[in-house]
């Protein structure tokens, strides 16, 4: 269960509102059921008050939203943001992408999102309700006559059984206790990958881009991902396209969606989060991270505002590519 | 020659000196206290070295005449550090079976009451195994 | 009707897999599951939905569609066209099956889409009773019976056996070739089934959602409603629910230069993209509302136009559980439908 | 020599000040290496997209390489400086994907080093030769 | 697409000795956009030329591919015949098949095969292009010179007299620098004053130069030909263009004990002062830190003896805005704090002092008049050492000292010991040192003359302690010739302390965007070839702020620093490499990417209106490059995620249609 609840976020929320310092509020909104939220924008306390939800499902990353909603808003605007979430907020500062003095954020605590595919593995599909109960999950679906209990910890998803930080690096307001930066082994899977053989590795990824669709989900809730015009999308960039048409496509697209978010890819994991067919992409962005880290020296994109990526800095000593693969053979 | 160079491969890694950085400015034996006592100066530990010279050095008193005070380590402006060419050069001695310079049974003979006791501790880490 | 014991399914499998490519849903190892072509050893899912549509064996998401070879400066045309290899999709849900209908209708009529044809002509769809739908089911939404699916040849599946009835001669046929392996049999077990299934449907959360206040004629209505500000709001323009849909058919013709010739090929197109239908003037739907907007004014409004009241939307629910956003047609339904306020 | 000897193809994008000169100096001075490297001249080696790395393996290259100034000797100051981080990154996530490593490489050749040039040439022909046909990033249409 | 021609050359046998050149112009015939190819002898002769001149105009043709020798060689030669021929001269590509092929591959079908495919590329490329025409941006005819030391002074002068108007920006209160505080030059002897106080009234005197003392360079706009600088004028409460230096106020100030800075604190001067006789300009200047007036509002003596009526207590520093074309870095250098340096006890007596106090001591102008006087006691020193390399050739990883040598310390030295056996024979002189480095013109000659006529005792070895005892300083050092440690009683310890960049270089540099090395030198824009430009366009280097230099040395980069700038300053209008990048606006999300990696900062940003598809606007930042300061070397391209960016000449897509060309 979160920390922080439904009423106490939509109380501050309609603080803010009628004391005129916002005239929006990005929050999460109701949906079908009852883990399904859609981002949405509030502008009174009534539609706060039937619209807003705050449960163990509201991953989504807001602030990518920013950077249309900000510039469109006429007063300032609410966005309520996790500690996850900071991170990207302020890597999208740093690239200029929205007016800072158009967006009052209230730091919120999060203790961890549940992934609703995990739900359903455990109990099942045909979910008729879930709510939160202590550290549990209380789960009635169409099938089965009692309630299930479900620990919230064993449906976490994966970006946050990884957490990096549970503190804020921005916000106006802070609500509940200020948390810290987790030592998480987030790079552990890449590891895993890197101990493999070439072969392996490459068979590895071979089954899981096999099944892009080219949605473009990754890359559109992607908050690295903010051009006005994709290069994938732009016919005279070269390299447009639609649909991998085979697996070289596939494999492209990753690999430069992937490098072009490198080193500003706060590791927020949505892109996993939105793959339809469930591939780990979230795993090219942290080899870029890891691989950032143990070349240029620790650095965590977000965590300040202002920060040169380290793919537009360099310095004199740094090593040469053939070096990369002699740290260690990897495939010894 | 041979038997030099393993050995001279063994000092520097055992130092963790790199003799080749010394531009023989001389200043690590410009301050050197015990300069009057030592045959082979800093600067000389660090050339020979270099240059695979060992065998005087092995034999030579000057290893049980620096104070190990570090202030040739202090003083280097190239950050060679002779003092631990010169320790190293020791050890290689004192290692050897039989090169302690300083046996149990030789302290009973030194012990004195205006020699603090804590110089014949750190005299006996110093010269024997 | 026929039927045979479950324990026998993969005999059938087999026998199917001689005579033509046999896919069918297969649990993948993150919980979801997906079309499989059928060999000795694979295991058929139990799930019944799968995250591609059955559309995939028809209409392919990229489909090279002819060849130009160019040699200096003469260019030579490749006729790269073939007859579809015969195969039998099995396992299809009474959505999913409906879906047909709607494509169909786009691609078969004069002038008929000759690729998708041949697929047809060539394709066995072997359809299944849903044995359990889920919150996200809204198939009734759109008259479909997910208890009696259509298809060349209908299924159902009961703890022990699983029951076929051909609908088609090409059913028929395919069904003939299982003689061996089954036996004919009372409807009794079927209609049991049929009850079984009814009953949870009531149970569905989406069980009252209705049509009411769309389909032909709707478009003055509907097309500036201030709703769709609202509810296309958070849309990111992915394509996630229009490459699930089991009825979206738009595509894009592109050319792909090879260096020594060109391809030309056909490639799922999404409504939601910004470079969708494009024009020598740049794109007609300029803002992600209006393109939101497009997707489901076509499915709710402006496909039942002019095909008859046919709505192009078989209530699947694979855009509710995929949507990173989780906005979808039933939202929309809700919000600007007869259903409004309710 | 074998008739059906397999010949691999090699796009070397060479900076047009150090490494291109350099090209030109291995020329000068008739230094051999194989014909199945082809020389794209780019201003510096910070011009290099990893695009055109992938597109010239999609096309059909076997391997490709990107020859810049030696560090601190760079015509525009510190472009291979940027050059060398982003192929470090990007060499490293190819072979993250298991693709060889030895298909791409980066080397720093001055206007000087003509036999520097045909040497490295030499050396990364026989390593790609040796590896055969790329078809781990190979896109089958430009084949047909 | 264009209608291409292609020319093959043969380059005599060069070529077609290894090339089939027929082959190669009836295979590239074929390409798309090919509308005419011929093969030729000498491509580059008239006669080649001609030819295609000729072609051009009977085959409309709008592009130009030449097989031939590298574009290194004859680029610019078919760009004149393009020109020549009234195409755009940038819609040529060469296709290198002499140097990368001919010349490289022995085989001639192999060697043929190649040249086709790099021809495809060359036509695939060309069809891309586009008339590229250089930008063109005016000239400000004044340039800046920000330092007044013999640099400054020098370069200054130079462009003076050439007719263009030049400021010198100098942070002192004169200008001077550190050539006004030595006492003799090396390795001639001649006075330093004596050669540069002339200079300095000629800068005083130039009509066109004016000079910005006390002041600073506070912000830099532009670029190449256009530099917007804001001088800040820093209050000296004394007013220019009044006071007359007479000096009655200097001699009346009752603050008299504050640190004289020009004598390096050996002496006192008032709060209100005129560094030095020969000061230029020669005006008071108020300390305001030593003032009574200026801090506490009591006292006012210099105003009431003033009859000139130059001093003004209310004045206020002073914004100035000036346009230039060019900037000339000459800030100097300044000898590194011997803090750190605790073995030689230069904080712990006075008697050990630095080589440039040792100048003053021995100046007649100096605080001892010229007499060569202990600062403890006034004694006559009898013996003297000499330490060099102090902080010099330290390793990189010391926590004191640099890593260069700071190349004059030798020399002066040298001078210095010299200088004292000859007015002082009976004085001890010994000079410690690690190598000495006499690289110059009759340097090594004076070098040997201190040792066999002066007697100056060069010791090779280095001094390892300094400890002050009684009146002495005992003096710790090695012999390593004699392998002795030597123990020397001296009444005076002169450091040759090394000399690093002046603290205000580093934030100038950031202001010019101009380049540093690790120890805060500017960097050449080449080290060898254009060793006084800075690699930022219209931005200079003059003297010791590039790196350590002798005055000679200085003079000299200062008048080829002048030169440059007087090329720059004679040219009405610049014309730039049209091969530079620019921004899609349309494209641009303004995230910085590109200008985080030029190296030039040619790019800037501006926050522009856009139409949204919805009839709405939306104002977005978005990039722009000046393309007077862009160089093209296409890193923004890279750095760039949408694809905004993009070099002309090298476009994205002009580079993939190479690839596939290459790759077929």
């Amino acid at each position: 269960m979160q920390k922080i609840t439904r009423e106490q976020l939509i109380a501050k929320a309609s603080e803010l509102l009628s004391n005129g310092t916002v005239s929006q509020v990005l929050g999460w909104g109701k949906g079908e059921f009852d883990y399904d939220v859609t981002p949405t924008l509030f502008s009174s306390a009534e539609e706060l008050e039937n619209g807003f939800v705050f449960n163990d499902f509201c991953g989504a990353n807001f602030s990518k939203y920013l950077v249309s909603k900000a510039a469109k808003a006429d007063g300032k605007l609410l966005v309520f943001l996790k500690p996850c979430d900071t991170y990207s907020f302020n890597q999208l500062l740093t690239e200029h992408r929205f007016d800072r003095e158009k967006v009052y954020a209230v730091g919120i605590p999060c203790e961890g999102m549940a992934d609703i595919s995990k739900v359903k593995a455990i109990s099942g599909d045909g979910i008729a309700s879930i709510n939160a109960d202590g550290d549990n999950l209380v789960v009635t679906t169409l099938y089965e006559d009692a309630p299930i209990t479900i620990a919230t910890k064993d449906v976490l998803a994966e970006r946050c059984i990884n957490c990096k930080s549970k503190k804020h690096v921005a916000y106006d307001e802070l609500m509940g206790e200020e948390g810290e930066v987790l030592a998480s082994n987030r790079f552990d899977e890449v590891a895993r990958l890197e101990a493999m053989t070439a072969d392996e590795r490459f068979a590895f990824w071979q089954n899981e881009l096999s099944r892009c669709i080219r949605c473009n989900a990754c890359r559109d809730a992607c908050p690295a991902c903010t051009c006005e015009k994709c290069v994938f999308d732009n016919p005279n960039s070269g390299v447009e396209n639609k649909s991998p048409a085979n697996e070289f496509e596939e494999k492209l697209f990753h690999i430069i969606r992937a490098y072009h978010v490198a080193g500003r890819c706060t590791d927020c994991g949505e892109c996993s989060r939105v793959c339809p067919q469930n591939i780990p992409l979230h795993l090219l962005n942290r080899k870029f991270i890891k691989d950032i880290n143990e070349f240029y020296g620790e650095y965590q994109a977000g965590e300040e505002v202002d920060s040169r990526a380290p793919l537009v800095n360099y310095t004199t000593e740094d090593l040469e590519p053939g070096e990369v693969f002699d740290r260690g053979d990897n495939n010894a | 020659m041979n038997n030099n160079k393993y050995l001279r491969e063994e000092l520097l890694r055992q130092s963790g000196v790199n003799p080749k950085k010394c531009m023989k400015c001389g200043k690590c034996t410009a301050t050197c206290p015990a300069f009057d006592e030592m045959e082979y100066h800093p600067h000389q530990f660090v050339s020979m070295v270099e240059s695979g010279d060992i065998e005087p050095l092995l034999k030579s008193e000057s290893l049980y005449k620096c104070l190990s005070c570090f202030a040739c380590i202090d003083r280097c402006p190239r950050g060679v550090e002779p003092a631990k060419l010169v320790e190293a050069v020791r050890l290689s001695v004192i290692r050897k079976q039989g090169g302690n310079r300083l046996s149990a049974d030789d302290v009973p003979s030194l012990l004195d009451e205006d020699v603090p006791q804590q110089l014949l501790v750190s005299a006996f880490r110093k010269y024997s195994k | 009707m026929r039927k045979c014991s479950l324990e026998k399914i993969n005999e059938i499998f087999a026998a199917i897999a001689k005579n033509a490519a046999l896919y069918l849903p297969v649990d993948r190892t993150d919980g979801s599951a997906a079309y499989k072509k059928w060999e000795e050893g694979t295991v058929w899912s139990n799930a019944l939905n799968t995250v591609r549509s059955p559309k995939d064996f028809f209409f392919p998401q990229t489909e090279d569609l002819m060849r130009f070879k160019t040699k200096g400066k003469t260019v030579q045309l490749e006729d790269i066209r073939t007859e579809a290899e015969a195969f039998v999709v099995f396992g299809v849900r009474a959505c999913d099956v409906k879906s047909f209908d709607i494509l169909d209708r786009v691609f078969l009529t004069e002038p008929a889409d000759s690729f998708y044809a041949n697929r047809r002509n060539h394709g066995v769809i072997v359809s299944l009773a849903c044995t359990r739908p889920v919150e996200t089911c809204f198939c009734k939404t759109f008259g479909i019976d997910p208890s009696a699916p259509a298809g060349d040849i209908s299924a159902w599946k009961t703890e022990s056996d699983i029951f076929f009835e051909a609908n088609t001669e090409k059913g028929k046929a395919l069904l003939h070739t299982l003689s061996e392996l089954t036996e004919e049999c009372d409807d009794g077990a079927v209609a049991e089934q049929k009850a079984k299934i009814n009953a949870v449907m009531e149970k569905l959360p989406l069980k009252d959602l209705s049509t009411k206040g769309f389909g032909g004629g709707k478009t003055a209505e509907l097309f500036d409603a201030p709703e769709w500000d609202e509810l296309s709001s958070a849309c990111l323009g992915c394509g996630t629910c229009t490459f699930v849909c089991p009825t979206c058919q738009c595509y894009d013709i592109k050319d792909f230069n090879t260096g020594n010739g060109v391809i030309r090929f056909r490639c799922w197109d999404s409504c939601m993209y910004s470079d969708f239908t494009k024009m020598a003037h740049g794109n007609n739907r300029l803002t992600q509302k209006e393109r939101f907007r497009q997707r489901f004014m076509h499915k709710l409004v402006y496909y039942p136009e002019n095909n008859d009241g046919l709505f192009s939307c078989v209530g699947c629910g694979r855009c509710l559980a995929k949507c990173p956003i989780s906005m979808n047609i039933v939202k929309v339904m809700k919000k600007i439908g007869g259903n409004k306020g309710e | 020599m074998q008739v059906n000897e397999y010949k691999p193809l090699i796009v070397a994008f060479c900076c047009n000040w150090c490494s291109y000169a350099g090209a030109d100096l291995a020329g000068n001075n008739r230094l051999a290496y194989p014909a199945d490297v082809k020389i794209i001249r780019v201003p510096c080696s910070c011009r290099v997209n990893p695009t055109f790395i992938l597109r010239a393996f999609q096309r059909g290259a076997d391997g490709v390489i990107i020859c810049g100034c030696h560090p601190g000797d760079c015509h525009y100051t510190s472009g291979n400086y940027y050059t060398r981080r982003r192929m470090a990154a990007l060499f490293s996530m190819l072979d993250f994907l298991g693709i060889e490593k030895e298909r791409t490489r980066l080397e720093w050749v001055s206007a000087a080093e003509g036999a520097k040039f045909a040497a490295t040439m030499n050396d990364f022909v026989q390593t790609v030769a040796s590896l055969g046909e790329n078809k781990r990033l190979e896109d089958l249409r430009c084949k047909k | 697409m264009q209608r291409v021609g292609v020319f093959v050359c043969w380059c005599g046998s060069n070529i077609a000795g290894t090339v089939d050149v027929k082959a190669v112009a009836e295979a590239l015939k074929n390409e798309p956009g090919v509308v005419f190819s011929t093969d030729y002898q000498y491509m580059c002769s008239q006669a080649g030329q001609d030819m295609i001149i000729n072609a051009v105009k009977e085959h409309n043709l709008t592009g130009i591919v030449v097989c031939s020798c590298s574009p290194r060689m004859h680029e610019a030669t078919f760009r004149k015949t393009a020109a020549a021929a009234g195409l755009n001269p940038y819609m040529v590509e060469i296709a290198n098949i002499r140097e990368q092929c001919s010349w490289v591959h022995k085989d001639m079908a192999l060697g043929t095969e190649k040249a086709i495919i790099l021809g495809k590329a060359a036509v695939a490329k060309v069809n891309l292009n586009a008339p590229l025409t250089p930008g063109q941006s005016p000239v400000t005819k004044r340039a800046l010179v920000i330092g007044g030391g013999i640099a400054g002074i020098q370069t200054a002068l130079d462009i003076a007299d050439a007719g263009f108007e030049v400021d010198i920006v100098e942070k002192k209160p004169t200008i001077g620098g550190k050539m006004a505080q030595l006492d003799k030059t090396f390795p001639t002897l001649d006075c330093a004053a004596c050669i540069l106080t002339p200079k300095m009234v000629d800068v005083a005197q130039n009509d066109k130069i004016r000079i910005f003392s006390y002041s600073e360079v506070a912000e830099v706009k532009g670029f190449v030909g256009n530099f917007d600088v804001t001088i800040k004028k820093n209050a000296r409460y004394v007013k220019e263009d009044i006071c007359t230096g007479c000096g009655a106020c200097v001699e009346k100030c009752p603050m008299k004990k504050n640190p004289n800075e020009f004598n390096l604190g050996m002496d006192n001067r008032p709060a209100i002062y005129i560094p030095f006789a020969q000061a230029v300009p020669k005006v008071a200047t108020i300390d305001p830190n030593a003032c009574n007036m200026l801090k506490n509002g009591k006292c006012g003596v210099c105003a009431r003896i003033c009859t000139a009526g130059a001093i003004d207590y209310t004045q206020k520093d002073e914004y100035i805005e000036e346009k230039y074309g060019a900037i000339v870095v000459a800030t100097g250098f300044n000898p590194i704090s011997m803090d750190k340096f605790d073995e030689f006890a230069y904080n712990q007596s006075k008697d050990v002092i630095t080589s440039l106090e040792f100048e003053r001591l021995t100046n007649a102008a100096g605080p001892t008049a010229g007499h060569l006087e202990r600062p403890s006691d006034g004694r006559s020193p009898k013996t003297i050492v000499f330490v060099q390399c102090v902080g010099s050739r330290c390793d990189a990883c010391a926590e004191k000292g640099k890593e260069y040598c700071s190349k004059i310390c030798c020399m002066y030295t040298a001078k210095h010991a010299m200088l004292v056996r000859d007015k002082y024979p009976e004085t001890e002189v010994y000079v410690f040192y690690i190598d000495v480095r006499t690289p110059g013109k009759n340097f090594d000659e004076f070098y040997r003359r201190a040792v066999e006529e002066y007697g100056v005792k060069y010791v090779k070895g280095m001094v390892g302690k300094v400890v002050p005892e009684g009146d002495k300083l005992k003096v710790q050092a090695s012999d390593l010739l004699a392998n002795k440690q030597l123990h020397i009683d001296a009444d005076l310890v002169v450091l040759a302390a090394a000399i690093e960049p002046d603290k205000s270089a580093r934030p100038l540099a950031t202001m010019l965007t101009a380049s540093m090395d690790t120890n805060d030198f500017f960097t050449e824009a080449h080290p060898k070839l254009r060793p006084v430009e800075s690699p930022t366009a219209g931005v200079f280097l003059s003297g010791a702020c590039q790196g350590p230099k002798d005055i000679p040395e200085t003079v000299s980069q200062a008048s080829a620093a002048a030169a440059k700038v007087i090329g720059l300053l004679a040219k009405d209008k610049l014309t730039g490499n049209p091969c530079i990048a620019h921004s899609d606006e349309l494209m641009c999300n303004g995230c910085s990417s590109c200008a985080n990696v030029c190296p030039y900062g040619a790019i800037t940003y501006e926050d522009k209106e856009f139409r949204m598809p919805d009839r709405t606007t939306k104002v977005r930042r978005v990039a722009s490059v000046n393309p007077a300061v862009c160089q093209g070397c296409g890193a923004c391209t890279v750095a760039c995620p949408s694809g905004a960016m993009d070099l002309k000449g090298f476009a994205n897509l002009q580079i993939m249609a190479e690839v596939d060309a290459i790759c077929k």
